[in-house]
């Protein structure tokens, strides 16, 4: 019954090539203990969809993990600034840019949520990127008779979200902000769950409105005590800054010795961190 | 009259924002928009009282005091709401017609009002890849006003051709530190100046040629009293001044 | 600021003809109150939007406001047998009755919600409701080129939904299941909410999460303790089934009589009752 | 053994209902469904532990032990559930192929497997407008297992050609009071007889032809005494028994 699994374990479900789908929101709650491993475990050819992303997106192309980007926005926002390794990896032609609206992302993720391939988008279709992407098509609407964009869906192999509490069956609950999180959980193959905590939760006394992904389509349930960071935790933690600026500060020539500092650092916490409760 | 000279192009711009917003609109401010999170807070503490405030995590009129330096799309938007609205349900909104106003960016404009947030370049192989349009490219074409800011004001900002439309027309206003740009039949004009600018400023620093709109653009209002201080209150850590670097 | 209103003043934003969507699903939570109301003030030629209706179509129709229904089904379930005013006045020619599938009512909602003239539905083109009904058409895929139905978004004039709290902004809290009625109110042009309580919410107490339906999407806020009943209304009282019984009971002969003692019975509750607590 | 006599054709279709469900699966239960609810509840507290319990207010294994006598959608099976979701999410699972087996129902059925919970007589001019097939419609073609059960088994159900095809085919078992239905290549076939009934009674109240697969046709097993005890357990004021009138 129980769904709780290692991290390392988590991490072997995801083959390379496959499409993952990540939760949270720029530097808010990503499963950043999750992508780590995925680095440390060295996948290849993942495509990564998420509306807005920075470190998650940014670290996984540091590792050289990543093929396909679908997203609506990349960066630290202001304060960090730009990803500057989605950045060059799509510059050197290595990682190749989905560019969406975030909106689009979402509706792509509804449409194999509701099990079609596609969905008509408005707006759209005053942007160049319906021209140059095959991921959209503008078609006359049936109804209507005028031109509409239809985005073609994206249903992940994996979606990874990290939440502040779940159950052992993967009821998971996020507190704070669910971004775009329950929609990843419903248009996903699978899901797994990193967890600050895992708790038991007695029915009786416990609303059901409380749990933001149901553990019935839940594949794993991974303990990650700081599995954010250095991404924020609402109402846990927030970012660590002196880690975010020395990922960042790295130079183009001692990046690999930048990202195993990075890894290395956390791979303890990130494997044995999370279970030290069990 | 209050002390022109502490005035920053950062509280110039945020007060123009900010009263670009009427009293009862609904408004959403995305991701990296440090200067629209303030406008808004700004323009609902002073005229704008009924005005209904969104952002990405899905706050609605979040009541919290605190802002955080380096996010405008994090917890602290969401905490101690009135309700919880998030991005989706604010993009639907918009694409009903039901958005008043948004604050969106790009890092080229042409005064057809195209707007670039997507690449330097080629867009399949880019010199340089931006981050993207986030909202952009399905918010400007369906909000009722979409205000874009851009705190850099330079040729490279304002070109003869954009690199590439990540969307097109429909704009509002551009606020930038030393103009505002209005937009008319498909063409972007010089609306007002910053009184510590000039015309020959704005036509110095913009690529395409500068078109007025019935005769000299006005002088953008300087902050009041009220404003700054409202401002002082509302973000006493700065964040406005963060996208100035 | 205080959307406030008089039942009557509320329902008087109701125009002939109108499409209004009502929350609560069979016997649970449905607005009855505003609907006795626009029964009293003789309405006509609604459109009525559920996915599954009862006895507030039942009513509707047994008052002769409806024009047309839009639903996946409408019956008072096992106990009380099947919806006959409606079935009547379908079968007599009065009502047009659009038969949906329950999910393909949501699809049009959500077509009307993202702005969009029609959404992609799956299973749907098995059933012949495909091809009777102009709300339906099957396409080409443009990314499959597999025949798909679409379906025509319904865009209601008022969502009505009964909350159990709510404050004077709007901001509905509805305990227990919440049905289609987030999907009704945010795919609708206005929402008018009747409330079992007025509440006076400390935002700084209460999670934003609790709120289903947010207020600055809300036109109007009518006080309606027991404005569910004869329904049912989760966490506060149950369907009142001796008045559902003797509704029920009329014969054709003494249909009219049933009604008005009916409407009668519960008009000074409707109209002062929720008010006695300002 | 266990005593016949006191066997109610409800009992026996419950249990047969509830042994259609295999452990591990997901299923839902919609509007209208009393049968199905209490088959469920039976099966995950006998041999389906590990099913996940969906249904319309949305509670996902809703732990109640109290059953309302007249709904199989209200606020009981919401509270003290694992989780939440909702009908709109049970669908989309449904269409995306992860619904394992959902209980529907209709009123005439013929032998292609062509359900009709719409109308009797004329679509747009009904002789009898019925309330309409709720999810069939989606659910019946999308479901892996759609299971139709339906408390009256005569001439007017099963019909040599249904008035109006709400839904066609895909359809997994029909369970009736005196039999239960296969469907294989497009056609229902008769799978097992009520150990009440016969193969006679079956064919005199259907308005098809009988046809079997491989021979005769099973006997259904009867309730077992756990079955029983924990159908009375489960169901103490006989709510299975409502749709018998």
């Amino acid at each position: 019954m129980s769904k709780i699994m290692k991290l390392e374990e988590g991490v072997n479900l995801i083959e390379d090539g496959m499409t993952i789908a990540i939760g949270g929101n720029v530097l808010h709650r990503s499963p950043m203990a999750f992508l780590r491993e995925i680095v440390r475990q060295g996948k290849k050819g993942l495509r990564v969809v998420k509306t807005a992303g920075g470190h998650d997106v940014d670290l996984l192309c540091a590792g050289g993990c990543v093929s396909v980007v679908d997203a609506g926005f990349i960066s630290y926002e202001t304060e960090y600034g730009l990803a500057s390794h989605y950045r060059k990896a799509v510059q050197d032609g290595l990682v190749k840019s989905n560019e969406h609206a975030c909106y689009t992302v979402i509706s792509a993720l509804r449409a194999a949520k509701a099990g079609v391939s596609f969905m008509p988008v408005k707006g759209i279709i005053n942007s160049d990127l319906v021209k140059v992407n095959d991921y959209f098509k503008v078609i006359s609407d049936p109804f209507t008779g005028e031109d509409i964009t239809v985005v073609r869906a994206i249903e992940p192999d994996v979606a990874i979200i990290h939440v502040q509490e779940c159950d052992e069956k993967g009821n998971g609950i996020i507190r704070g902000p669910v971004y775009d999180d329950e929609l990843i959980a419903l248009s996903s193959k699978r899901i797994i769950l990193t967890t600050e905590k895992i708790i038991n939760r007695p029915y009786l006394t416990t609303s059901p409105k409380e749990v933001t992904i149901p553990g019935f389509l839940v594949s794993g349930v991974i303990p990650a005590r700081k599995g954010a960071s250095p991404c924020s935790c609402p109402t846990l933690y927030d970012i660590d800054k002196n880690v975010l600026k020395s990922f960042l500060s790295g130079t183009e020539k001692d990046k690999d010795k930048t990202l195993s500092e990075y890894l290395a650092r956390y791979e303890r916490a990130d494997r044995y961190g999370g279970r030290q409760r069990f | 009259m209050i002390n022109q000279s502490s005035i920053h192009p950062a509280d110039l711009m945020v007060c123009t924002m900010a009263r670009l917003i009427e009293d009862g609109e609904t408004v959403f401010q995305g991701v990296a928009s440090q200067l629209p999170l303030v406008a808004m807070k700004l323009a609902k503490a002073t005229h704008a009282k009924n005005a209904t405030l969104l952002n990405i995590p899905g706050g609605v009129n979040p009541a919290g005091t605190v802002l955080s330096e380096y996010s405008s799309a994090g917890w602290e938007l969401w905490d101690r709401s009135e309700a919880v609205f998030p991005l989706e349900k604010v993009f639907d909104l918009s694409m009903r017609g039901k958005l008043d106003a948004a604050f969106l960016s790009g890092v080229q404009f042409d005064r057809h009002g195209n707007v670039n947030a997507s690449v330097i370049g080629d867009y399949h192989r880019p010199k340089v890849r931006l981050p993207g349009g986030a909202g952009s490219a399905v918010l400007i074409p369906t909000v009722k006003k979409a205000i874009i800011w851009r705190t850099k004001h330079d040729r490279r900002t304002f070109v003869e051709k954009v690199d590439f439309v990540t969307t097109r027309g429909n704009i509002y206003k551009i606020v930038t530190p030393i103009c505002m740009f209005g937009y008319r039949n498909g063409m972007l004009y010089l609306e007002a100046v910053s009184p510590y600018s000039s015309i020959d400023e704005v036509i110095a620093n913009t690529g395409f040629e500068i078109k007025t709109h019935q005769g000299k653009p006005e002088v953008m209002s300087l902050p009041t009293r009220e404003e700054m201080r409202t401002l002082r209150q509302i973000d006493p850590k700065g964040i406005r001044y963060k996208e100035f670097g």
